[in-house]
């Protein structure tokens, strides 16, 4: 009866689409939005004007965008994670919203108090993190839980790094959610790197989805580069969990194509790594099948991913002109009430 | 009706329980056992499994989930078996808790309460007073009641309260504290202190298990001629300044007075605030009688010998009063 | 390369011995001590003369015997909990000094600034525990560690319950230990209950040693009333830390016999289940196997459990006439140096 | 030699791993990368990996192995890539590391260093100071250096103590503040206060950043006439007291800054320890300057407004010449 089961080991691949063309060109351009939003960023930084990390997604597009893309954003629930930018374009939040948050100016929905992807957009179902990696999970599972002691089962969607993994309060929240058999979907972004650390100095298993057989829960070790699969399978994940058969935990297999921030030059990482990665790249790798499907054209594709681009550079330019927040708001709101 | 300051707190739970679908605990072997000190006897039965979760031995989790309950609506009660396995869980209380109404705006109506204190053999890790780490996290409500009246009234304060509050019981007073309580509703709203007892000479500022404490000096000192003010501050988060500044500039001298160890302590934090405020109304030095810098012992001879007690207050009150 | 291995799901047995009959009767002696341990400090508890909680080995005691046999109590080093008072036996600690610092009176090892188990007596390898369950366990990967930097191979014994195994902090340690292939050895003594918290509540997978596979850590599920069968599976565990293979995790499946501490009736455990496990007391039915095998005749076994009965009472009455440790004592020993 | 405060330290850790085989380090990225503010920069090269141990993100697993090392005999060194993250190990540290020498009496000699405090647009999560958390929990001795000559000296004496040392290294001061540093052996023992500044009109203790905000208020202020002494603690744990008392004795007025949040912070400690011993000199009342209690704000305009500076010490010290 459990639903326990031990991955294959080799990331598996599906060649045929369950998805409309709609779909397909829907996720394409939440993936461009992902890329080309790192684009904008990493412009930014270079110009010398974004402020705090700028943590690039390159290579995680996928994981982002197609797990975001099989929950429901009326019903379920989204706790990103710092390079889930992505997940954010699925559930629907405003761009110029989301860089004065990004940016934490004024208008911002954390006030200035905090940046970057951190901030909660209840409306949007989008709850956000704290820098304390592995934190959020057993938050993401309450969530979850005060829906099932309503009688309603809302998925949690929620991230983690191959580093992060570690933390024992990941432990603590798989093992919680799959005794209360909570609808919660955890996707272990193994993207090789904890900052500078390889996979071999952070754990000695062979996947990190094995660890499901531990709790009782289902786990599965996915090529993260792959957004269809990254669908498919979120999207059994979230049929699992409305069953009533609890969690799942997904280890997506991807590359971090860049430091860990836009400060650090990962010269730690292998050239060859890199060279290998960069021909799974997930957008291009997706870009073609797409045209290779007749969903687009090579010029279409090209079109949007300028249009993309050039989108995301404006809202910046708009959230840049607006001030930082008043110094007054760094008073406020500490209780809700005093 | 009498009850002691456990039973206040069941009574408590129970009426709010009752009131508020959304309210349901969390914690170990608080279900079919009803807690290890049997707070929530009877709680499952009445209240059901999913309201009365047993949950695994995981405090980040238990906590963790709280939060995430609470963002989505409920008023989870937190259980902790002892509050000292709040170590286990400080990152989720600090970290995510603390810091969510500033950050998102959002409300994390949650309370995380458990046995906390010593003086009953409970080694140095069933008896630490840990308050003030939580005082000093930004963000937390702290609670400390001292009698089972006020015990009721804030904890039914405290589950309807949009912030996170640590609500500290002291397990010495859990059957040893009897007093009347008001039935049903009753309500003693956060962020306010309380003069226990009147006097004149010396002002001595304290809470949870030191009110006792004092108490029992004024008694002594009674005796000797000597009549001070008792106040229970009763929350340290949000604190009552002007109890304490109207007391102090009345009596013109200070003792304050806790359980917890001296060092970085919540009683520095009054001690300082009355040495800012009522400076120019203090006769003497503003002293503190606490816990000596050391884990609680387990031998009945070195508790005792490290925790404060009426005697260790008195003989300050002297000192002050002689000053 | 990996040595890993998933557990048999049936708990393994072997009927043939690997032990001489002077190291069968040393066991067995070890297992009565233990047991008589408990019956001397529960006619304590009952007498209204223990200080403290009383934590009963009953039913466990084949697990604390026979994996501290083991080890080499030259060499090795063991971090007990609360229900593994026949490993500190095992390791040699002085029956005397054992009641002085269990009953905190004057000369305790602690100077009664604990009592219980808790104690740490470095002379004989034995380092004692904290309450907070899981807490030591990094602890005594760390004590194994220190020589591993210094190339020498000392394997380190420690435990954890059922219960106890959802602590964070025992991911991380076993994921830290398996990385540096750290000869620990950690024994999760599933004895059904944590408190009053069934298995069910508790964790969802089959057997708790399926969690070694996540670690990439050799595990192993068995029967933990069979003390031989305890000490054969902690011998290959040892060996395997001696190879530099790094850590085992050994779930022993038990019954907590009595409360979890004395104060507790148990009236939350089904009857049957006692019973049940009434007929697999591990030290009967040692005793039997004993006898069966002409080791001792029952009545060498009888006057020895008898002798070790007295010899505990007698020591536990010796302990009871020293003072409490002097007040001053809690005054000392904060910091090593001030 | 000219040394930064980051250098200072580095210098200190790489004298006494040269000088101890027992000495190592563990913590996050600390060896190829060098650490994130890259204080072990080029340490993996000199002692390799046995000694540099890159650790998985495992805050628990980090300090607890570090403790059980330091029972069997070595002096660990524990980076924690940013102090915030000391939440995640914080039952370890006080738990386990607190409460060794009470009960065991053997020593824990580890050092768990690195980052903390604000002002440099960290966000909540990057920028808490914690000092006064395990000022609170007993057994634990507590450095703040302020300058690099301290930082290195104090370093060592540290490294060389026989109980756990937590060490809050200021980000902000890293590469900001440059001085003289001794070579080879310097040590700085722990609990001696240190006066930074002389002065008559007023003492302002603290530690850490904020001793660099006083010194910036003393020279403001001194174009006023108002002449301030500086007093920088140091080591809150052990607390020169006698330091303390001498300059407050001296010029009869106490001013107490910190970066940490006000409330149950050590600066309410010290100012409860002035108002105890130091009563009967003073002539105004005890005042604090530190952050307001909320979590550090990311923007900068947030983060300035909640922080103290040199300009809040300047109005408070006016206040208490004038009082
Ligand atoms: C508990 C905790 N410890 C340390 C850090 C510092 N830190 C931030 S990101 C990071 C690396 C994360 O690696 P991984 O989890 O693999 O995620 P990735 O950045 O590769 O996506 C570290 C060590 C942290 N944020 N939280
Ligand atoms: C971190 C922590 N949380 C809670 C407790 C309180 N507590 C002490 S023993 C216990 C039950 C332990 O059960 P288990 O681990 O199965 O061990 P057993 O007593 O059954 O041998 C609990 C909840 C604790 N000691 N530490
Ligand atoms: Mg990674
Ligand atoms: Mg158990």
């Amino acid at each position: 009866m459990k639903s326990t089961q031990r991955s294959s080991g080799k990331p598996a691949s599906k060649s045929t689409s369950l998805l409309t063309a709609d779909q397909r060109k829907e996720l394409l351009s939440y993936m461009l939005m992902a890329r080309e939003f790192d684009t904008a960023m990493l412009r930014l930084y270079r110009q010398g004007k974004a402020f705090g990390g700028v943590y690039s997604q390159l290579g995680n597009e996928a994981v982002s965008v197609g797990s975001a893309y099989a929950l429901d954003r009326d019903r379920d629930v989204l706790f990103p994670m710092h390079r889930n930018i992505g997940s954010h374009f699925v559930f629907g939040q405003d761009l110029d919203q989301l860089m004065v948050n990004h940016l934490a100016r004024e208008g911002s929905q954390m006030r200035g108090t905090d940046g970057t992807g951190h901030y909660a957009d209840p409306a949007r179902r989008i709850y956000g993190n704290v820098s304390h990696l592995g934190a959020m999970i057993p938050v993401a599972a309450g969530f979850s839980l005060a829906d099932q002691l309503r009688g309603i089962t809302t998925v949690s969607l929620t991230f983690i790094g191959d580093g992060g993994a570690q933390v024992g309060e990941v432990h603590e929240a798989l093992n919680f959610a799959s005794v209360h058999k909570i609808p919660l979907i955890l996707i272990i972004e193994n993207n090789q790197y904890a900052y500078s650390t390889p996979n071999s100095l952070e754990f000695a298993c062979e996947r990190l989805s094995d660890r499901a057989l531990g709790y009782g829960m289902y786990g599965t070790t996915i090529d993260g580069t792959d957004v269809e699969l990254v669908y498919a399978t979120c999207l059994e994940a979230v049929e699992r969990a409305r069953r009533g058969e609890g969690p799942s935990l997904i280890e997506t297999r991807t590359m971090r194509m860049r430091g860990h921030a836009e400060h650090d030059d990962f010269s730690y990482v292998p050239k060859d790594l890199l060279e290998e990665w960069a021909t799974k790249d997930p957008v291009e790798t997706y870009i073609t099948r797409i045209v290779r499907d007749g969903v687009m054209t090579a010029d279409e594709v090209k079109a949007l991913r300028e249009t993309t681009l050039a989108t995301m550079i404006a809202s910046i330019d708009r959230a840049l002109e607006r001030a930082w927040p008043a110094p007054e708001e760094g008073f406020k709101n500490v209780f809700m009430s005093i | 009706m009498q009850m002691t300051y456990l039973e206040a707190i069941a009574d408590a739970m129970r009426h709010e329980m009752r009131r508020d679908d959304n309210v349901f605990m969390i914690g170990e072997d608080i279900g079919t056992y009803g807690g290890a000190f049997k707070v929530t006897k009877g709680f499952l039965d009445e209240f059901g499994a999913k309201r009365i979760i047993d949950a695994p031995i995981s405090e980040a989790a238990i906590i963790g989930s709280a939060i995430g309950a609470s963002l989505n609506g409920m008023r989870p009660i937190v259980e902790m078996q002892f509050m000292d396995f709040i170590t286990n869980g400080f990152n989720q209380v600090v970290t995510v808790a603390g810091t969510t109404a500033y950050r998102w705006g959002l409300p994390v109506p949650m309370v995380v309460r458990g046995p906390s204190g010593g003086g009953v053999g409970g080694n140095p890790f069933h008896s630490r007073n840990s308050e003030a780490w939580f005082a000093h996290a930004t963000g937390l409500k702290v609670v400390c009641p001292a009698f089972p009246d006020d015990a009721k009234g804030l904890m039914i304060a405290s589950i309807r309260d949009n912030d996170p509050v640590m609500f500290f019981e002291h397990k010495g007073l859990y059957r040893k504290i009897k007093g009347e309580v008001p039935e049903g509703e009753h309500i003693v709203p956060l962020g306010q202190a309380r003069v226990v007892r009147k006097g004149t000479h010396c002002s001595v500022i304290a809470y949870g298990s030191a009110v006792h404490m004092a108490l029992a000096a004024a008694e002594a000192l009674a005796s000797e001629g000597i009549d001070i003010e008792v106040v229970d501050i009763r929350t340290l988060v949000p604190f009552d300044q002007e109890t304490v500044f109207e007391s102090v500039r009345k009596t013109g001298r200070a003792l304050v007075a806790h359980e917890a160890v001296l060092t970085a302590g919540f009683g520095g934090e009054i001690a300082a605030r009355i040495a800012d405020i009522a400076f120019q109304y203090l006769d003497a030095p503003v002293r503190r009688v606490a816990a000596f810098d050391s884990p609680t012992p387990f031998a009945p001879t070195l508790e005792q010998a490290v925790l404060p007690n009426a005697e260790k207050i008195q003989a300050a009150v002297r000192e002050l009063c002689n000053f």
